[in-house]
């Protein structure tokens, strides 16, 4: 057992966490807020040049053969800022979908272009009906000669509004599987909506949409499975920065604003709420740590086991931190204007996505480990 | 003791329900149908058909306007209004300055200011916190110069709720720099209108346009615009404390939102059936409405007391306590039930159900219930000092 | 409505108020945890003589045609010294089996003495696999001649072990029926059990002991119900008593006990935290209240909804109270010799009887009132 | 970064597992079966099992006794030991006084104790607690007299958890009146069966035998007694600190307890069904787990720093505030599996299944968990001045 970061997960951390002070402080992602895209398209390809969008994936696509552990170390730095480019997007849904559900061809085409920072990657999973359930969808493809012709609608797909390329999942006679729409096919209409904490995400409506099979048909939905297992541990990732911000951000506002001639975080009422902010973010940090690890595993309950305990820890101390951070800032807190309710936003769209606390908790108590060795 | 209703108080009830089914307007019913951001406009419009029903004021005395109404009355109404989902009157006019100048206005300024307030011609905002004192009032520093026959104002008040609608703030100001913090502040009304008022709104996190910053720049205000005497704000600032409190339980808001998140969750789908039917949802659900029954409960005891005309003290923190943080797990449920619904924002129809259009608006500015009114935290100092009696730092 | 005490009401709870503080104080109760019985018969009886034993119960057995929200009142102030006699046991359980189970002609017989304090009565209902649910049985009885024979085991039954006349149920072809055993029955064990909070309890083994139906044969199933209703709304208001004492016993520590040479009461944290313990005992009061108007009502789900409610506050707010009661004390609340720790005991024993948090959280949010007028 | 156990640690815990399995004596394995309490008898038993082994002082150096193992190791050998529910060992000596004297003591008092120590031939205590400084422990005022070659202690110790049972303790007395509370103590080695020492036994609420009163009535003690230097003991104190903290986590106790509720829940029917597959209650189980998950990640990580040699530091509060408070959740579940055979006392077999039959009495004196080694708010108060650096009262 070896906790401790590598020599180049050192680095990663240092180069991340320069770049999020010195090029995309906090007030970048409230001016993009107010953008079509969203994001900066330069510092995406940025990301792409750095080499991160490539370190969890496989070296033959140009990545750097790294797992979730050195991209949640990235992520955990990007939520310190809010930074809003879409790796969780691109990378971690439509990159790992590729990776774990495409045929190496598909892979070197697909995510080639993607890891140095020229193509955007999406992936269409959820519909109306499904909630949390990736194999609960009423989308169908239909074989027509080389390619498939897809209907359906598909929603809250992150990045959807930006991708060149959409991974989807449709259900074919062999069960579900997954498509790669491109971005103009016909057929294919993409809305963007605006999402709570101020980003971008798309509806997807398919009109028998041209598109490819990826990998075997019918074969999607253990690779759903753990591509939603690895994005729920990267939103872990990136809420422990998140938290991590709100926190010291939280202190800082203690020990500086002043009510009846003292600084306020002289109350030891407010003083034991910071403690109670920082323990949940010393759990987040543990947890997320573990859920990384983990959901690189190829047995599924090992992975559900460590990434369901961390979502769920997300949805409990994730928005404790924040809403308690919310609550000490008074009421400066609950004005647009101040960087808290941007964190407060983000955290609340994390619990949304991959799963939220009910789904967790339930999806935990009813693996075989849970009743092991009674 | 009797926990029922007497078959004339449910008379009342069903009144009350009727009207307001049939009194408001359409496009407003429809915005309460799904909890839509009520503009100021639109509660006024709302004020001045309940001031034309006679019902604008129920706690206000008959003499000077009020149904005449019992406590049990009050309550009824307040829930059914709530419940209904009507726009949320402004209290700075009706429940604040309004019953403070009842108690100790002068004859003169009951009569210019009570009728308008009660029609809605006039609108009001409150002028108390500033940058540099939020929970500390008694620190305040705008301050208002005697010059003989008017003060002149200078200084900057902030949260200064709706003041960009408003046609006159009360404001606390410094009249006396030179005696205790407490004793030289003296309660001011002032016009919108005057020369050297300005305000700057600002949105909440829920994006709605509520609160203010106002700045007065050599304002001059009449003498005759303080209520009660020179240098003796504090004591009115205490006052009205007293009528604000009956104000915050929230129990038809918190029922209403809690029957929002049993609507959502019937709607929503998990594993084939309605999210209500799923055993760890509903339990949220139940162990929140238990909650509720509990705070409905410490309402209704208090009004009890109310009944018996013992003025709601200090105990009635609870019902702030209380009432803002079931609120606020009720929107988190609301958010919760919507699963990934709860990512949208507010103003895109067709996104999501009707039911879960403006969710996350509203829960974002919920945060604020438990923050302004004096802080959970303040309440809760509140309660340590004056019921249990607890000794106080500084005087150990 | 009206939520305030009729004079009536008013003068019982003095005259309670002033029994408990003069001639039963905590120290009373706690020498009694040490004797077989486990309160003081003269006491018992000294109750019936108040008029407190028959308070709820109709006036054609002596009774004073109360209400449970009387007999609250006085369970109220029984929790605030922990009064030992067996209120619940006798009035509540097996009081309320007879009233509303029994014919008049029983009522009269064994009510009659119970309300002069001459009596105690007991209830077994609960068996070893029944949980709390009072129709879960497997107890028989054969009908021999004009009597019954009764084979089965009842457990926990509160005072069976001072029981002049066991009320027991039991299952005959038409269903559950109550049927009363005398205490000396030929084919009966009773077997003292002590309890937690430092009282008494007993087994009963019946083996064809003799006992004669009450009321008719299968019609106990709603009768229980709503004996054990009751018992829970009385459950509450001793709770009330319980938490009310551990509030201002902790108050009156924090006033008094030094550290850092202050008053520990001076530190915010545990300011909030005690205004935290006001609160909750403050709901307490109010769902108790509901429990017990409502516990009258013959309308099962009205009277299931107030007090569920009740009963799930009483084991997250009356726990929270002196759980934090205890901790605000330190050390010596942890000490058997504390007063602070029976009262501990005694809420937790009273969270154990008629239902716990699941129980009735589940219960709650099965009533047709959960989803009425979505 | 790896977070699965080497095969070398995987071995090591297997062969831990096995010997425990083997050489905890029946007795002690029976009572262990169903967590009842251990006499004092009974855990020095075990204490010598240990040493007769090498096991007992993992976290010594090797030179005075220790395995020499790794933080690992240690680690799982902790885990092994409390998921077996074996004997908690004193930590009076082991994990207090021991570690005190390897750092601060002379060679005569290492050979003095160290041996005696490690075999369990001598049995420790603390006199730290008096009854007017509980928390505050720099204003005790038991006093050691110098008498030349000797002091003279007169004082009360209260919270001397198992003097009736120690051969020796330690105390904290105060050797110098004259200067500032904290600079006037000193660290002091009391053997118990010293004239003028008395010491009255009490029970915990759950009626174990634990704590007691310890009074010095003009006791002797030798100077050579005193660790570190006089007046020099609130080093001493803080340096114990430190190592006290490492024992807190708790994590095999939690996850034995919880595998408890378990076990309960499994043989606990409800509706004919075990009370295992309600999903709320199972809920509640699954919700304590993942707080244990995350639990156990923080004691990894703090395991982790040590491993690179940083001593524990403030932030190793964490691990006894959330250990604490699980093991009294875990216990709180215990009893309300139970339903009603939660009203059980602990000492009547066959009234509850034998599973159950300690559990009233465990659950009462967890309370305890949070209150003892500094208390959970002392624990927040540590962390909000030393990691939060927020002000601290009478510095603003």
């Amino acid at each position: 057992m070896d906790l401790s970061l590598t020599e180049d997960q050192k680095m990663i951390r240092e180069t991340a966490a320069t770049f999020v002070k010195k090029e995309s402080p906090v007030e970048r992602s409230r001016k993009l807020r107010d953008t079509d895209l969203g994001h900066d398209a330069a510092v995406y390809r940025q990301m792409g040049e750095l080499g991160w969008l490539g370190l969890p994936l496989p070296e033959h696509v140009g990545g750097f053969g790294g797992s979730m552990v050195d991209a949640a170390i990235l992520l955990e730095e990007f939520g310190k800022t809010l930074v809003p480019e879409p790796y969780l997007a691109s990378v971690v849904l439509g990159g790992m979908a590729v990776a774990h559900g495409a045929s190496t061809a598909q892979q070197q085409e697909l995510l080639g272009p993607m890891v140095e920072g020229d193509s955007v990657l999406a992936l269409g999973w959820a519909e109306r009906g499904s909630r949390y359930d990736a194999s609960a969808i009423e989308a169908r493809a239909e074989k027509r000669g080389d390619a498939w012709s897809i209907t359906g609608e598909k929603v809250w797909v992150l990045g959807g509004h930006a991708a060149d390329h959409l991974v989807v999942s449709a259900k074919t006679g062999a069960g579900v599987s997954l498509f790669h729409v491109a971005a103009g096919a016909k057929g294919l209409d993409v809305t963007t909506v605006k999402t709570m904490d101020g980003r971008k995400a798309a509806t997807l409506r398919l009109e028998g949409a041209e598109g490819a099979l990826l990998g075997d048909e019918g074969a999607a939905g253990p690779v759903l499975d753990h591509v939603l297992d690895k994005a729920a541990a990267a939103a872990c990732a990136e809420g422990v920065g998140v938290a991590n911000a709100v926190l010291w951000m939280t202190v800082e506002y203690l020990k500086t604003r002043k009510q009846f001639g003292v600084p306020i975080g002289i109350f030891q009422a407010l003083q034991h709420r910071a403690v109670d902010m920082f323990v949940q973010t010393e759990l987040l940090k543990g947890t997320s740590i573990l859920a990384n690890a983990k959901c690189e595993s190829t047995d599924p309950v090992e992975r559900a086991q460590a990434v369901s305990a961390a979502k769920a820890q997300l949805s409990t101390g994730g928005f404790f931190v924040v809403a308690q951070g919310t609550q000490l800032h008074g009421g400066v807190g609950v004005t647009d204007e101040h960087d808290i309710s941007l964190y407060f936003k983000r955290m609340r769209a994390l619990m949304a996505l991959f799963g939220d606390e009910e789904h967790h908790v339930a999806r935990y108590m009813t693996l075989p480990s849970f009743t092991e060795g009674i | 003791m009797d926990l029922s209703f007497s078959p004339e108080e449910e008379a009342f009830r069903a009144e009350v329900r009727e009207w307001v089914a049939s009194a408001l307007p359409p496009h407003l019913a429809e915005k309460a149908a799904v909890d839509a951001h009520f503009s100021m406009d639109e509660v006024m419009e709302w004020h001045k058909v309940l001031a034309a029903k006679g019902w604008i004021a129920p706690h206000w005395p008959e003499a000077v306007g009020g149904p005449g109404w019992s406590v049990t009355q009050r309550f009824i109404f307040t829930e059914e209004l709530e419940t209904a989902g009507t726009p949320q009157l402004s209290p700075f006019g009706l429940s604040m300055v309004g019953p403070l100048l009842i108690q100790f206005g002068t004859a003169a300024q009951k009569e210019r200011y009570l009728p308008k307030i009660l029609s809605g011609e006039e609108v009001w905002c409150q002028g108390y916190s500033e940058p540099g004192s939020g929970s500390d009032l008694a620190s305040l520093r705008t301050e208002a110069k005697d010059e003989g026959d008017h003060f002149l104002v200078n200084g900057q008040k902030t949260w200064t709720t709706y003041a960009q609608y408003a046609d006159w703030i009360f404001c606390l100001v410094r009249t006396n720099s030179t005696v205790k913090q407490q004793a030289g502040i003296s309660f001011l009304l002032i016009d919108m209108k005057t020369e050297g008022v300005t305000v700057k709104p600002m949105l909440t996190s829920g994006h709605t346009p509520a609160f203010c910053d106002t700045f007065f720049d050599n304002v001059k205000v009449p003498k005759e615009n303080v209520v009660g005497k020179i240098d003796q704000g504090w004591t009115m600032a205490k006052a009205l404390l007293g009528h604000e409190r009956t104000l915050i339980a929230a129990v038809g808001q918190c029922g209403r939102a809690i029957q929002r998140v049993k609507r959502i969750a019937q709607n929503e789908t998990l594993d084939g059936k309605p999210l209500l039917e799923d055993p760890l949802f509903r339990a949220k659900i139940a162990r929140l409405e238990i909650q509720l029954e509990a705070h409905r409960m410490a309402n209704l005891r208090t009004l009890a007391g109310a009944q018996l005309g013992h003025a709601p003290g200090p105990e009635s923190s609870i019902l702030k306590l209380r009432g803002s943080e079931i609120l606020q797990q009720a929107l988190e449920l609301q958010m919760e039930a919507m699963g990934q619904n709860a990512l949208s924002w507010f103003n895109e129809p067709g996104v999501v159900p009707p039911d879960e259009e403006w969710v996350a608006s509203v829960f974002n500015y919920t945060r604020a219930t438990t923050i302004y009114g004096g802080s959970n935290e303040i309440q809760k100092n509140i309660i340590a000092k004056l019921i249990l009696g607890l000794p106080q730092p500084g005087k150990a």
